[in-house]
């Protein structure tokens, strides 16, 4: 499904990918975890085509897509979410959820003129949609609500639930459940496991929730100084000796070195 | 003769853009946004120079620094009233904002000091003649200045404390922050020092040349073309900007494009091919527009972190 | 102390009028409005602001002399803030709201055609101080222009250049519609005195730095230049030129000198050669300088425009008290008698039948020493 | 009846105004796009219709379109290369532009015809007005103003109905940040190049509406300061909404003409009065940014 082979990033004089190289395969979750500041964020914003690459390649279902632009690695598939959520300050939730579709014949202005009826009628339909997934994520009540409004919690779960309603085969969640309450964690983590087994959804995430990660993760990657140092199943994962030293020195590192790479 | 005399030309123009481009530059840095009132700031200390020149009788040089002094002053204070409030805005409020200090600053200028050009109580200079170009002294001075004021940006910039902490606040504010670099008195020094060069680039125009109200919004294009061009929020590129423009304005309508093209031959154009006087203004602006169609993000443009 | 020749018959008109009106005018003191528009901000404010004050010496002096029959006069003046747009403002506000029959103004062509065309439709006279586009004349009956247009000026300015002998000219001139008839008048009258023309400059107003311009200019060594610049710019051109050691051979020629002759520095402008309204020197504009220092102060900037607002009032006044209460026809005939028998400071002012300024009397002059004087 | 026909005028000019001022609000209130050369659809719309009119003696009708399609294209062209610069960079690169199409009629008589003193510094008159013959001096004006009225609300149907499509929706997200629109499959670029290209539709408009009125039309009218009116309006009548837009426009050309009568009762230099009245225009921009960040009229949230 994805591939990615020997790729390197760097900002100035920080290597913040060094010849990573790993498989997602299709209707599966992989788990992506390291310290702060182990190229996480980096990895992805390189897949989803916001960063450019230094070197390496990447391909989605077989096809090159790091020259891409954003959007079109976006409509080839791949839907991401970012770890600091993007939640509009002037949109309403529920216009968040109706920005997510793809291929809406009222984005083009002559359209708005010429099919206005075919405009609410593909709105209706995605009305329909945006409502199931909002009870979904718990944002029901709160869907004429601004976005930016909600607390940190909250717009995890609004990506979370844009990303649904945008509706890729491969999904790049970055932290999923950060800042969500438990009880709601234990939900997300039903709904993570039935998009891959009942809507055969790939799902890649980082996360720092290691129970989450073991409950739901058919395989996880581990990256550290930008280096991919271990990858294998859940239990393997925690047994790995190199896993445990990046976490203790990682821990030993200043928090919030660098929140972004 | 003219070729080097254009060049001079150049140095002198480039000099004075570069003392008012290194500042917008660095407000942009640390500050976030683009300041659209930074000559109107400059044009404030250029009257209030010519009040303590002509009205108080004061020299020129202890007048144009006081003024400067000033003008930083108030620069802070407008801060600290307007810009203050809006830090966590979004880069464009501020710019609009700006704009509209800008237009209310200009206009309270006139309203002062009426719409005339004025000038300083300097005497005419003589030029310096030499077989290649000629100079006045005061152009020999605005290019010191202009060098001796880059200069002393790079020693400030590597080589103090403060200096250090505005490179950490632009490389990463919220980290700087966290670092226990007080954001809020750097920012005061940077507003200081910012408009306290446009200052003195405002004010040696106005030697140079006339005082009006409405010069701040005359140079301000040139000033953020240089600054765009070079990179915004590059100090060395706002003064390689600066270079830039003033070698283009001056050679612009020098060149016979007809001869740089050779193309004069096969047309028969015995006239030559320049651009028309006319379009002198729009020189800068095509540079501008060529320049970022090439480098997006100017000619020393760096990508912040984050 | 101003024992004009043009207020004694002033005042002798306005007495008599006044007296054969002062039957039915016993309520008196009721003031005749006229309106004023001028740029008194954005770019064209200096020359705005002296018309404005030149408007105003006038309408005192007017005021003095008895007024219109008994009424005094009163100007409302609005800004053009020398755009179009504003001007059209102007004019609005002033005849629609303050219903005033005459408008003195605008400064540039680019504002009276455009107010004109409209106060035209409207049967409003509009008198234009400052605006010398030979496309004002198309306007209509009720426009009329105190100031001689360009192709006057252009033509006797490089009559009086090619005079000197030189071959080759060019010109410098500021990128409107003032600078750019000059232009065209100078190089037609060179070109068909068979000389050559080397280069037209043209150059923006109020900028900061005008060394390209000039160094093109001087790129192929003319022996003459025409000058055209208000005196801002002048100032700044020709220190820039004279920095760099540049110079015409046989001189620069320069219209309406007195638009800049108090500004420059007197070094640099040395021996530039050129034309004045004729009777620049006389008593008429030695003593309107004089009362304008008197009303102003010494600091107070002239520029060549006051005078010619002043005139414009002058005229207006004359032309209401011929009309006496009459509508708009009736004053744009009084307007031609107006002129006709006004002694103006910018020379005699009568109009043509399109309600243009027929004649400019130029007289030759040389800047010396600081000095305008007369070239022998 | 003189208040009237200068209500009339002044309606007719807040009318043009108010059409720059939705163009305005659709590139900045909506899209975020800092169009600082707003201007130079006014002057592109004004002389493309005045040469179409005036050169070839179209209709009135064609003039308009004309214009309107010259802009659009303006817009669109000055887009395609910069829709990737940030926004400071637009913000000046779009002055730039706006002053290169104002250098190019300054210096270009021929475009509008040639001629001795026609084009160029001089400025083109005898624009035609639609209709002229069939209504008095007295009358036009309202009949204008009828046809002003009718652009206004046209721009605003078309304006309102695309900022509450689909289309608005992805626009106001790309006003809040490039990287959720672009993670949700929206070619970003394109949606920006399509709201100048629109803006550009609706600010060629007001010029051509401005061309024909008046009659006469020069460079001088196309300077910078006319771009930051508009953005007072934009900004004081609330950016975002549509009406907030129109709201603007009238309140802020009412304010600028109010002033002119202020001088009639308080004794006041007209040269400070006029400064100052440009003083409280940056005043306002600045109040308005500070302290009524949404302006007089707030964005309208759409309830589901």
């Amino acid at each position: 499904m994805l591939r990615v082979e020997n790729l390197y990033k760097s900002f100035g004089g920080i290597m913040a990918l060094c010849d990573v190289s790993f498989r997602v395969e299709p209707k599966t979750i992989t788990g992506l975890i390291g310290p702060n500041g182990s190229g996480k964020s980096t990895l992805f914003n390189v897949i989803s085509g916001f960063y450019k690459k230094d070197k390496g390649d990447i391909y989605f279902e077989g096809q090159k897509i790091e020259a891409l632009q954003p959007f079109s690695i976006a409509l080839m598939g791949i839907g991401r979410t970012f770890q600091i959520s993007e939640a509009p300050q002037k949109m309403t939730v529920m216009e968040n959820l109706l920005l997510a579709p793809k291929d809406q014949i009222g984005e083009k202005i002559v359209n708005v003129f010429l099919h206005p009826s075919k405009i609410r009628e593909q709105n209706e339909k995605d009305l329909q949609k945006a409502y199931e997934i909002l009870k979904l994520v718990q944002l029901h009540d709160l869907r004429n609500e601004y976005s930016g409004n909600l607390s940190g919690g909250q717009k995890k779960l609004l990506s979370l639930g844009r990303i649904l309603m945008f509706d890729p085969s491969l999904l790049l969640l970055d932290e999923p459940t950060a800042g969500v309450n438990p009880t709601l964690i234990k939900d997300l983590v039903i709904a993570i496991k039935k998009l891959r087994d009942e809507r055969e959804k790939t799902i890649l995430l980082v996360e720092h929730n290691m129970k989450v990660i073991s409950e739901i993760c058919d395989k996880v990657i581990v990256l550290n100084f930008g280096k991919k140092i271990a990858e294998g199943t859940p239990e393997e994962i925690q047994e790995n000796e190199a896993v445990l030293e990046a976490y203790l020195s990682g821990s030993a590192r200043q928090r919030g070195a660098n929140g972004n790479s | 003769m003219s070729f080097t005399q254009i060049i001079i030309n150049s140095i002198v123009r480039a000099s004075e853009l570069a003392l008012l481009s290194l500042g917008l530059t660095i407000v942009y840095d640390i500050l976030g946004f683009a300041n659209f009132a930074h000559t109107e700031f400059a044009v404030v200390g250029v009257y209030l120079a010519l009040f303590l020149n002509v009205s108080l009788g004061l020299g020129i040089v202890p007048a144009a620094i006081i003024a400067s002094v000033l003008t930083g002053i108030i620069a802070i204070f407008i801060d600290r009233g307007v810009f203050k409030k809006m830090r966590s805005s979004g880069g464009i409020i501020v710019m609009v904002t700006s704009l509209g200090v800008a237009i209310a600053l200009r206009n309270t200028v006139r309203a002062i000091w009426g719409a005339s050009a004025r000038n300083y109580s300097v005497a005419l200079e003589k030029p310096i003649i030499t077989p290649y170009f000629r100079i006045t002294p005061l152009q020999i001075w605005i290019i010191v200045i202009g060098l001796a004021a880059m200069f002393l940006f790079h020693l400030l910039l590597h080589y103090t404390k403060l200096g250090k902490a505005m490179r950490a606040v632009s490389d990463d504010p919220e980290l700087a922050q966290a670092s226990g670099i007080a954001t809020e008195s750097i920012i005061t020094y940077v507003w200081f020092i910012a408009i306290g060069f446009a200052s003195v680039g405002g004010i040696l125009i106005g030697m140079e040349t006339y005082i009006l109200p409405y010069m701040g919004f005359a140079i301000i294009v040139p000033v953020f073309c240089a600054t765009i061009m070079g990179g915004i929020g590059n100090p060395y590129g706002a003064m390689l900007g600066a270079l830039v423009l003033g070698f283009a304005e001056n050679f612009g309508l020098y060149i016979n494009f007809g001869q740089v093209l050779g193309i004069e031959k096969i047309f028969h154009i015995s006239k030559g091919l320049f651009i028309p006087t006319g379009y002198k203004p729009a020189i800068s602006f095509v540079i501008l527009i060529l320049v970022l169609l090439v480098r997006p993000r100017g000619i020393l443009g760096k990508k912040k972190a984050g | 102390m101003r024992k004009l020749t043009l207020v004694c018959l002033g005042v002798f008109i306005l007495a008599g009028i006044s007296f054969a009106f002062s039957v039915q005018s016993s309520v008196a003191a009721e003031p005749i409005v006229i309106g004023s528009i001028n740029p008194l901000t954005g770019t064209n404010a200096v020359q705005g602001t002296d018309m404005k004050r030149g408007e105003a010496l006038a309408l005192e002096e007017i005021n003095a002399a008895g007024g219109i029959y008994g009424h005094p006069l009163k100007i409302i003046w609005e800004d053009t803030e020398s755009s179009p747009r504003g001007g059209m403002d102007a004019v609005h506000k002033l005849v629609e709201i303050n219903k005033v029959s005459v408008i003195i103004g605008a400064y540039s062509s680019g504002v009276s055609l455009p107010t004109g065309q409209w106060t035209n439709s409207k049967k409003v006279i509009q008198i234009a101080e400052a605006s010398t586009s030979p496309k004002l004349r198309e306007i209509g009956p009720y426009f009329f222009d105190v100031m001689g247009l360009d192709e006057v000026m252009g033509t006797k300015l490089a009559e009086f250049a090619l005079e000197s002998g030189a071959q080759t000219f060019a010109s410098i001139t500021v990128n409107n519609p003032f600078g750019i008839g000059i232009e065209i008048w100078t190089e037609k009258t060179v070109k068909k005195a068979g000389k050559t023309w080397l280069e037209a400059v043209r150059y923006d107003e109020k900028k900061t730095d005008y060394r390209a311009e000039i160094e093109r200019l001087f790129a192929k060594n003319p022996d003459v230049v025409f000058f055209t610049a208000y005196g801002t710019e002048s100032k700044l051109i020709l220190k820039q030129a004279h920095e760099m050691g540049l110079k015409p051979a046989k001189g620069w020629y320069a219209d309406y000198m007195t638009m800049w002759s108090n500004e420059v520095i007197p070094e640099t402008a040395e021996g530039i050669k050129g034309l004045v309204i004729g009777t620049a020197t006389g008593t008429r504009l030695k003593e309107y300088k004089a009362a304008y220092k008197n009303k102003y102060g010494a600091g107070a900037k002239q520029t060549a425009f006051g005078a010619y607002a002043y005139d414009a009032t002058w005229i207006a006044a004359l032309a209401l008290s011929i009309a006496g209460k009459t509508n708009t026809d009736g004053i744009a005939k009084a307007l031609y008698t107006a002129g006709g028998i006004y002694n103006g400071v910018t020379g005699d002012k009568s109009f043509d039948k399109d309600g243009m300024q027929v004649t400019d009397y130029y007289q030759r002059m040389i800047y010396t020493g600081g000095k305008l004087l007369p070239y022998k | 009846m003189g208040i009237i026909n200068f209500l009339v005028y002044l309606a007719i000019m807040m009318a043009i105004y108010g059409i720059l001022s939705l163009s305005l609000n659709l590139q900045y209130g909506f899209t975020g796009l800092a169009n600082f050369g707003q201007v130079g659809f006014f002057c592109l719309g004004a002389y493309t219709s005045t040469t179409i009119v005036l050169v070839f003696k179209l209709p009135f009708i064609l003039g308009l379109l004309g214009g309107m399609l010259a802009s659009t294209l303006f817009g669109y062209i000055i887009a395609i290369p910069t829709a990737d610069l940030k926004e400071d960079y637009w913000a000046i690169v779009t002055l730039a532009a706006a002053e290169i199409i104002r250098i190019f009629f300054l210096n270009e008589s021929w475009v509008v015809g040639g001629g001795p003193y026609v084009g160029g510094a001089f400025g083109v008159g005898g624009i035609p007005q639609p209709l002229r013959s069939l209504f008095s001096a007295y009358t036009y004006p309202f009949f204008y103003l009828g046809i002003a009225l009718l652009c206004l609300l046209v721009a605003y149907l078309v304006i309102n109905s695309v900022t509450r499509s689909p289309f608005g929706r992805v626009i106001k997200s790309i006003r809040e940040g490039d990287n959720l629109a672009q993670a949700m499959g929206k070619d970003i670029r394109k949606f920006r190049i399509k709201v100048m290209a629109l803006g550009g539709a609706f600010g060629g408009l007001a010029g051509c509406l401005w061309a024909h009125y008046h009659g006469f039309i020069s460079p001088e009218q196309f300077l910078p300061l006319e771009t930051f009116l508009v953005w007072a309006m934009v900004i004081v009548g609330g950016k975002g909404n549509n009406k907030g837009a129109i709201l603007g426009a009238v309140i802020i050309m009412a304010f600028y003409n109010s002033t002119r009568f202020l001088k009639d009762y308080i004794p006041i230099e007209e040269v400070t009065l006029a400064s100052l009245r440009m003083v409280v225009i940056g005043v306002l921009i600045v109040a308005a940014m500070l302290f009524m960040k949404e302006g007089l009229i707030k964005e309208k949230k759409t309830i589901y």
